[in-house]
């Protein structure tokens, strides 16, 4: 693990290959929860918590369980029992350690749980066949491009507050209008590539 | 045979772990809580409006349970609502009278103005240039920040000033706080005579820049049978406990900006 | 009867899941480039929230309330991974052309969000009829925004050229911008269009 | 059902249980079909790449990269080539190529048993006039962007470069097994 590849995979998963921008995993909660920018960086904090805990641990089931027992077709019901108790897990930690945060979250917190992003690093790791640590860091850095890509979108929300767009536009249609504006800027990033 | 039974195995097993993790940390994490705040929440609308003064249905239903709010401190949910809750609590619920917000401004395109806006679209944010673009000091700005706050959608900006749809608003205050010159007051909603001004300029001086502002001329104070409606500071107040609706006001207003 | 007409009328118009109540994005946007897709996976993902809401209705007394969504989507994920496997060994030819999306179906908010609001405090017969309504409200919205962007982005409807040779597809459309941008156009549009109806009939 | 942790633990439990024992079922089911179903169809891709020719399965530990390869003898019995499946990541997931190499370590032909990539773009790699480019190619493969010049090259697919190099990729790989597996067997 050299520093480049470290560098080239953290690359790829935060701007190249973007979650929400270019792959379209985690639309729900990015669409819920950007209202307001604090709830949003909590909602990024929990998803690269459940992201990093939820790959590691799918990593080693995946390996040293599915693999072995040759039960390939078992693996989307485990990853998905592992990241719900993760989840669950996490909902009754702020209940009781952050009740602010748990209340702003509200139904989003358990939405993490069918987050397609959670499922998509998990079942990603899988695909690209990357070894521990590989996995573990590219869920954290896809979990880091997620909360970039969810605090810009929140800040630019915050401020079509007070822009002047026609009325039907109102709420999520402008949202998700100035989403595909930031998915174009994204997309620029796609000819980058460090190795 | 096997591969089924390893399947059925490993899922088994995984699941007994995970839940044996999740009984564990809902012992820890057990937050006590008294078991009538769900039932309260249940009954409340649940439309996290802050019309009470709560933030949301589960702190209200909080205070509720621990005695800090009467039973029928929710707006919205109105007689029923209270009735319900205090069914749980066992106490008696007061009586309620439906309110609503009331914008007490008719100026909009009768006002003049200094000079044409063309900035953001919030009160706030007009107002910080000069004063905003009313000569009237008083009158609504009509760039609708009440509106943006309104849960309901109960406000509307019509001719360039706010207007309340009186039954789709749940008079949870959110606008008064919302509007920079506190135009909005929360009258009972049955009460139809409203004077629709706020100016406390001289009357000479309102003539000049609005067609429908109040001059605190007074004959509305006159010819109340019911004393209910008195000038203070050049414009017209009415106290509603007194007020009768009877429209006596509103015939004998000059400028017609009493409703009836 | 009548409850049955206006629950499906409510999950096409009122309160479809992606034009009105916006969830099930990740699919929408991922599998809305070509119409055949979006039939595919439309009715893929009803099967699945059919099933899934008859049998969480039937388990509803019997989870505790702590590990309910662990439930709920395991069970999901259960009708997904049988779904995929039947559709692999008995339909082959659409198994390929949908491969990749079968698992989505699992994370797809839909799913779990009627199973959490509706199926875990309604009868078998109700959770049923919803998940049929907000299965074809799913569909409806998927086949809609694939078609708008599958004739400016590819030229094609269900692979059918329209503009002959020279017609020169916007390939951003079929790619993610595209997906934002249409899926907005097309809320905003359904919101006017349901605010006349409201405000015809009222 | 009370929050008791006997009622979670036992819940959970019981429903992973029903779910991994339909799962078992359906797949002890399903198995064999699944199986037959993927080998018919690299048959069939091999025998359109190279025409009249039986194809028995090779040890490919020699090369990782590859996952079947098949060794492909004529009927009239003289040694035919050899066909390699692999699979590379594509844009969105990855994409399965079946390489046919001529005995001359030419490219006899490629076929793509399965792609997903995004409709009207990189789909644009399974049709059969682009991925005839490669037949005859051998040696080093070049990708290029507007215009063939050399002998080796391939012209990529507008707007799919992603797409276009993983193919690319895919067959090279392919081709330089097959080449150093005829080379050896020779």
């Amino acid at each position: 693990m050299t520093f480049a590849s470290i560098l080239s995979l953290s690359l790829a998963a935060i701007l190249v290959q973007n979650f929400i921008f270019v792959k379209f995993l985690g639309i729900c909660p990015f669409l819920g929860v950007s209202k307001k920018t604090d709830t949003a960086v909590g909602m990024g904090l929990a998803v690269i918590f459940v992201m990093t805990v939820a790959s590691s641990v799918t990593y080693i089931v995946n390996e040293f369980v599915l693999v072995k027992l040759d039960l390939m077709y078992m693996q989307t019901v485990v990853f998905i029992l592992i990241i719900a108790s993760l989840v669950q897990f996490v909902e009754l930690f702020l209940m009781k350690m952050i009740p602010s945060l748990y209340k702003a979250l509200g139904i989003y917190l358990p939405l993490i749980t069918t987050n397609c992003a959670v499922l998509g690093v998990a079942l990603l790791n899988v695909t690209n066949q990357y070894n521990f640590i590989e996995s573990v860091l590219y869920a954290c850095m896809s979990g880091v491009g997620f909360t970039i890509a969810i605090i810009l979108f929140s800040s630019v929300r915050e401020h079509l507050e007070y822009a002047k767009y026609p009325k039907a536009f109102e709420g999520f249609p402008i949202a998700l209008v100035t989403a595909s504006l930031l998915s174009i800027a994204f997309m620029g990033f796609q000819g980058l590539s460090i190795f | 045979m096997i591969t089924i039974l390893a399947a059925v195995l490993t899922l088994t097993i995984l699941g007994l772990l995970f839940g044996l993790l999740l009984a564990v940390g809902s012992k820890i994490f057990a937050v006590e809580q008294d078991e009538r705040i769900p039932m309260v929440q249940e009954c409340l609308p649940g439309a996290n409006c802050g019309g009470c003064g709560y933030a949301g249905c589960a702190n209200l239903a909080e205070a509720i349970v621990n005695g800090e709010a009467a039973v029928n401190t929710c707006p919205v949910g109105g007689a029923e609502t209270a009735q319900k809750i205090a069914e749980i609590m066992g106490v008696e619920a007061g009586e309620t009278v439906k309110m609503t917000a009331y914008v007490r401004c008719s100026g909009g395109s009768n006002a003049s103005r200094k000079y044409d806006y063309e900035g953001a679209i919030d009160c706030l944010a007009a107002l910080k240039v000069a004063g905003g673009p009313l000569e009237c000091t008083f009158g609504c700005l009509g760039y609708g920040s009440c509106a943006k706050v309104c849960p309901n959608d109960a406000i509307s900006i019509v001719d360039g000033k706010a207007v309340v749809n009186s039954d789709a608003c749940i008079a949870c205050g959110k606008c008064v706080g919302a509007c920079p010159r506190n135009i909005i007051a929360i009258v009972p909603a049955n009460n139809k005579t409203h004077v629709a001004c706020v100016s406390k300029a001289k009357g000479g001086d309102v003539r000049k820049i609005c067609q429908v502002g109040c001059i605190g001329c007074g004959i509305c104070a006159k010819n109340c049978p019911h004393e209910a409606i008195t000038v203070v500071d050049f414009v017209a107040r009415i106290d509603y406990s007194k007020c009768q609706d009877c429209g006596k006001c509103a015939e004998v207003c000059p400028r017609k900006i009493i409703t009836k | 009867m009548k409850k049955t007409i206006n629950q499906i009328i409510d999950g096409l118009f009122t309160n479809n899941p992606v034009l009105v109540q916006l969830i099930g994005m990740c699919p929408t946007l991922a599998t809305s480039t070509s119409l055949n897709n979006a039939i595919g996976m439309g009715l893929a993902a009803a099967f699945v929230l059919i099933c899934s809401n008859i049998v969480i209705s039937l388990l509803r007394k019997l989870i505790p309330s702590k590990v309910r969504i662990a439930c709920y989507i395991v069970v999901i994920a259960g009708f997904v991974t049988v779904l995929d496997l039947l559709m692999q060994a008995y339909l082959p030819d659409l198994s390929v052309s949908l491969g990749m999306y079968i698992p989505l179906i699992v994370v797809n908010c839909i799913i779990l969000a009627r199973a959490e609001a509706f199926a875990s405090k309604n009868g078998v017969f109700a959770s049923m009829i919803d998940g049929l309504a907000m299965g074809l409200g799913f569909t409806f919205a998927l086949c809609l925004l694939a078609s708008i962007r599958e004739i400016i982005g590819a030229g094609t409807i269900y692979g059918i050229p329209l503009f002959g040779a020279n017609y020169q597809p916007v390939t951003m459309i079929v790619q993610a911008p595209g997906g934002f941008l249409c899926l907005g156009f097309l809320i905003a549009a359904f919101q006017v269009v349901i605010k006349k109806v409201k405000g015809r009939k009222s | 059902m009370k929050n008791t942790p006997v009622a979670m633990i036992s819940v959970l439990a019981i429903i992973c249980l029903a779910v991994s024992a339909v799962l078992g079922f359906v797949n002890f089911l399903t198995e064999d079909t699944i199986a037959r179903i993927a080998e018919e169809k690299v048959q069939a891709a091999m025998a359109d790449i190279i025409p009249n020719a039986t194809f028995e399965a090779v040890d490919t530990t020699a090369y990782p990269a590859v996952t079947k390869m098949y060794k492909a003898t004529s009927t009239g019995g003289e040694d035919a080539g050899v066909c390699v499946q692999l699979s590379s990541s594509g844009f969105a997931a990855d994409i399965v190529l079946i390489v046919g190499v001529n005995a001359d370590k030419t490219i006899a032909g490629v076929r793509i048993t399965s792609i997903n990539e995004t409709a009207g773009l990189g789909s644009k790699a399974n049709d059969p006039a682009w991925l005839s480019q490669f037949e005859g190619l051998t040696g080093t493969l070049n990708l290029v962007k507007n215009s063939k010049t050399g002998a080796n090259d391939v012209l990529a697919i507008s707007g799919a470069t992603v797409t276009s190099t993983a193919v690319t990729k895919g067959v090279q790989s392919a081709l330089d097994a097959a080449a150093d597996y005829l080379g050896g067997a020779k």
